[in-house]
């Protein structure tokens, strides 16, 4: 071939480097300003203890039966904790996948509702009046398409709402997320893309799922922004999407954002992860916690201790057991737990359905 | 039908502001079909919007606008690219209200023509109507004539629940009746007695229920009266309605275009066979189309059901006793 | 029974090297399920390749690996997730050969485990048969047994059409017999009769199978003698064995998990209704899952069908007259 | 916000002009040499002529209702062309969409099975053994994934073959091009995503098909290169696709090439290109056709004229007419046709159909 074609569309990855304010050492990177005052901080510092301490109580209470198959946020919860607080609960959205907790409770969603639903219970999909986010989703990026209509339908009536969707590196892989950016290029969606690349769907790692250096890098194939920033500094992630929700506010249209992470734990509590070499990486990220980071970044500045951390710790427990509790006081499910809400009628033969599986044994019994 | 269709869909957008169409080519072009035609003119590029090529996206990004308050109507080219959407449709449109515990309704209206007759390329004839059947949570109706179609439209854009909308393409320009210029409901969880008879009853929907008839025409000729039956909505199934008819004759056929073998057809018939046993004569017959692919325009005759099929099966449960 | 098809896809890889699997976490990790453990270390990256996150994707490149030469099984993780490539596999792979007029055969097998029972999250459960039984070019088969399981796969994988093959996943673990270690093969398109009787006939594929059994079990103790029957063969339908089946007693009770409406258990209702009608003393009794999506697993008790329910709708078959 | 972002990831499109070596007036671009010589190209320009003649023909059999429903070429064939002659059919493949005639003509399709197919005879679909060619897709983008499927194969048994798919601007769209082009980087399979966009979707303008600046610089978020090429330039075509064949060829992997073109007449022959503004850009267009450029440039060295031109005319004419005579003589369809090649051996029910359906008056009719 005599015609030598020099790259057009080299990737840019390599130029970049992924957006940091605060290291791990708690250290504000040079010229770096906090985003958060002190008392923004400590809450969001609560929120992410909080989502840890649901993990590790939800993770014993499946090993008792006593809990579904859930995906602990451990090791994300910066990622998600700084994206969520960016958003103002009382006129944005949360639309999740399944590994966002935290993102949940900053909306408004009672934690006993997240109990329920893990615990199987069909009442625990009820997300109250008011609370902006939409149920877990389970079909992987199913949501991002809803999470733009959302946004899209919320502009077309005038509201300066700004829709945030999670979803994972897996996720990336699927049609939907495709789709969803590009509708939402084509509509200026004031949506914003959070890509939580935590390095594995499941026991598949992040290099596998793609050939793309950055995901964020597919951005401008929508006509849209992309930024890659730590996912385990707080602020890099409040700050970046904190940016996004501006630009979407004053409808200057999506972004993607990709938070690299890592997840502490198991996929689920059904996964065994020493099978997949994830551990092979993991204590160079647990050196990155994002939890500590905050408290030694807190610590420096006389803003948290070990008094502190107890207190906090106590008023976490006491949350816990309330909302367990409260969970517990909900009876079991019953036979019209299957139709309520399938249609907004029942349909005949739902009646009928109903009214045989109500005499049955099974249903006699309650769960 | 094609007027009357864009006359429910002007009429509702005009009554309700939350009324938006969303899908490919329904803007300036006014659909592939025209159903659109004029719409983005009057209307505006706000509510009238050419959606990019992907029947996913438009199917999601509809719930989206559901959940946002706005009153989503997709159309989808042609029912066979509904596969392209249904995850969305099947797992989340269908799911939402169920899933969100009443908190999201998913008013979604789905709309999509489909059916042969009109030499149409490869799988735009495919009649999948079966498979959303079998939804929980979706309601699948098909209307089977102009005046039908618009009171259907109008009923289905004001329900609650999501609702795939089957429009019978060869009814779009063939199919010609006087349609009331104001809007109109109907009860479309009901089935529809086309005609009474006492001899035989026929069960059909969308386009086939013109086919029967015109078999019941020609069985009258034979001294046959026909009861036809259109069942107007799919999903849910209006049992008592269906049994009732099957009951007057103790003789049935149900007809559609789709392969036999898992058809809609195979509900109604257990339906009938099981619930109206006693007051059988015969068996049910299914008039079909055959456990093959819709085939390329040119064998499309030999594969859709005609007048001849549904009579021989008519004459067939006659015979019986 | 998760051995069982191990076993299976390491004696056909060992056998033909043309077979390769493509899926989700089925190398190093060995699947979700373990169906592929130690497959990646024995045969390699080259024959057990880990795909990204995209459901259409493994199925349309399955589709590409076997137009190149190869014999491509396909593992979805659920079931309800081959909903992403519903259009890859209903409008594409069951296609391919008819499209080509023979040129490219779809010999791809699809593995996806299905079922309640075993407290998934939502759209892990559910069980969508009916709706690829509606795809001519499809095979559909549901094992019922670890023996079953490994004789059928072993089958499918040397089919020359594309084979859904739906594994019950609660018999991964539940589901335990001696296996023979060697390869063979089983009549999948026939219908298997579990057990003999006069009495009334059960009708069940894949875990409905076992519980079709426990319900016989239940009736014996009541003096009824109870036809099981194992579909296998979901698409096609063994029509002259399942009427022999239902023709032995002449009351007939189809089980499955999915819905009742346009589940399958509608079409073999159907069949039996329209084609053993002189033979049936009672109306066919279906003992289905409810008009509702598959709940979250505290109420997934209520949900599925249980022994109570079979052995009540025999009863009302046998007092039937 | 303290923090403000500079773009990481901005469009290169701006930087980029769409490769052109051969310019409309039939001259070389300052400095390009001719990739092809003139016996080639001079095939290449017959494959052109042939495939406009074929939807001359077309069209005015439709309109006699003697020919189906299709999308003509007309505006596309350099496109077409220059990529389909820079593979080697002896051992690559063609994956077409449904507007690359001359592809599937240059690979061995006889042009009668074209003819068929458009007429609806269920026949229309046999591809000869040994032409190396999938069935035209009629579902947007579905193709891409066995494309990518089918190139992998073929890598993994050893072979050097290449697999050159078509698609068009709004097939980019789909969920299933992300996913092919995800999967394809992934496993570096030898293929070439060569996406007409020429300027249309129906009725839907690129425009709003994607607010991506250019679509070929989605590559890099696969994982490979993308080159925008002026599409109606057939040296540029081809210089193009030769340079991703080699590529693919020696295992590096995928590319994405973007050709931009503009189809000259309606979407198909049950447009009406009016009523959406087609014809507003249209004329700037036919100045640049490909295949007068081709003319020219072959003119200007002596090696076309008006003689040859006839002399080619009148061979396509020929061909033409042969292929419409061998469609004729094919007996029209049969019940029969309805059930072969469902499956391998027809199943029970299909058996029993048939019988039925032999015995039907439409049946006995023929068509
Ligand atoms: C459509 C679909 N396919 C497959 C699955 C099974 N599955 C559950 S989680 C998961 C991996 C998701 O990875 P990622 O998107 O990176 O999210 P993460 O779990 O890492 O947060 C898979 C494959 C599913 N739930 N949905
Ligand atoms: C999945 C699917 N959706 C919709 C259609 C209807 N349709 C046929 S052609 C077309 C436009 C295709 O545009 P493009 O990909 O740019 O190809 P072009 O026709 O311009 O060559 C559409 C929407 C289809 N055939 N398949
Ligand atoms: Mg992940
Ligand atoms: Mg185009």
């Amino acid at each position: 071939m005599s015609v030598s074609l020099t790259p057009q569309f080299p990737s840019l990855a390599q130029r970049i480097t992924p957006l940091q304010l605060l290291r791990p050492d708690g250290t504000l990177v040079g010229g770096a300003e906090a985003p958060l005052d002190d008392v923004r901080l400590q809450d969001a510092l609560r929120l992410m203890m909080l989502s840890r301490a649901v993990d590790d109580k939800g993770v014993s209470l499946q090993r008792q039966g006593r809990f579904g198959t859930f995906s602990t946020v451990k090791g994300q919860e910066a990622s998600v904790v700084g994206s969520a607080v960016a958003l103002d609960p009382s006129r944005d959205w949360v639309v999740p996948q399944y590994r966002e907790l935290p993102a949940l409770l900053r909306q408004g969603l009672p934690l006993e509702h997240f109990i329920l639903y893990y615990q199987g219970h069909p009442a625990g999909g009820r997300i109250p009046e008011g609370v902006r986010l939409l149920p877990i989703q389970i079909s992987i990026a199913a949501q991002l398409p809803h999470a733009v209509g959302l946004a899209w339908g919320l502009a077309l009536q005038g509201s300066d709402a700004v829709v945030l969707a999670y979803f994972g590196d897996g996720a990336s892989s699927e049609g939907d997320f495709h789709e969803a950016c590009n509708l939402a290029g084509v509509v200026r969606a004031p949506v914003i893309f959070f890509l939580q690349n935590n390095g594995w769907a499941i026991s598949t790692p992040r290099s596998r799922q793609s050939s793309a250096r950055t995901l964020a890098e597919r951005a401008p194939g929508y006509g849209f922004d992309g930024v890659v920033v730590d996912g385990n500094d707080l602020f890099a992630v409040y700050a970046a999407t904190s940016q996004a929700v501006e630009r979407a506010r004053a409808g200057r249209g999506p972004t993607l954002i990709e938070s690299q992470t890592y997840r502490f734990g198991a996929h689920n509590t059904a996964d065994d992860p020493t099978r997949y070499g994830h551990g092979d990486t993991l204590s160079g990220w647990i050196e990155r916690d994002p939890v500590t980071r905050v408290q030694r970044y807190l610590a420096a500045r006389g803003q948290w201790s070990d008094e502190i951390e107890v207190q906090v710790r106590h008023g976490i427990a006491a949350t816990i057991d309330g909302a367990l509790a409260a969970a517990r006081s909900v009876p079991p499910p019953a036979a019209a737990d299957l139709f309520t809400h399938t249609y907004a009628e029942l349909t005949p033969r739902q009646v009928r359905q109903l009214r045989q599986l109500s005499t049955t044994p099974a249903a006699a019994e309650g769960r | 039908m094609i007027e009357a269709i864009r006359d429910a869909l002007r009429g509702e957008m005009t009554a309700d502001e939350r009324v938006v169409l969303v899908g490919q080519d329904i803007g300036r072009f006014g659909g592939v079909f025209r159903a659109t035609d004029g719409l983005h003119a009057e209307f505006g590029e706000r509510r009238v919007f050419d959606m990019p090529l992907a029947e996913g996206a438009i199917i999601g990004s509809a719930l989206g606008l559901a959940i946002s308050g706005l009153r989503p109507v997709a159309e989808i080219q042609f029912l066979g690219f509904t596969h392209q959407a249904f995850h969305q449709i099947v797992s989340q449109v269908a799911r939402m209200r169920y899933r969100s515990q009443g908190r999201f309704p998913a008013s979604v209206v789905i709309r999509a023509p489909f059916g042969g007759g009109v030499k149409t390329p490869e799988l735009h004839a495919d009649a999948i109507e079966s498979q959303y059947a079998h939804v929980p949570g979706l309601k699948v109706v098909a209307p089977s004539s102009p005046r039908e179609a618009k009171g259907m439209l109008l009923t289905a854009m004001r329900d609650p629940d999501p609702v795939l909308f089957c429009e019978p393409l060869r009814g779009y320009r063939l199919m010609k009746e006087d349609v009331p210029s104001e809007s109109y409901t109907l009860d479309i969880d009901k089935v529809r007695i086309v005609r009474e008879g006492t001899d035989v009853t026929l069960i059909a929907w969308s386009a086939a229920v013109d086919l029967a008839s015109r078999a019941a025409d020609a069985l009258l000729s034979e001294g046959v009266r026909a009861h036809v039956v259109d069942l107007r909505s799919i999903a849910p199934l209006d049992v008592d309605g269906l049994i009732a008819a099957a009951e007057r004759t103790g003789r049935c056929v149900v007809i559609h275009e789709a392969p036999l073998t898992a058809g809609f057809g195979a509900e109604v018939a257990a339906t009938i066979s099981c619930e109206a046993f006693y007051a059988l004569q015969a068996p049910v017959e299914r008039v079909t189309g055959p456990d093959a692919p819709f085939p390329l325009a040119g064998a499309e005759q030999i594969y859709l059901p005609d007048v001849s099929q549904v009579v021989a099966a008519a004459r067939r449960t006659l015979a019986a006793s």
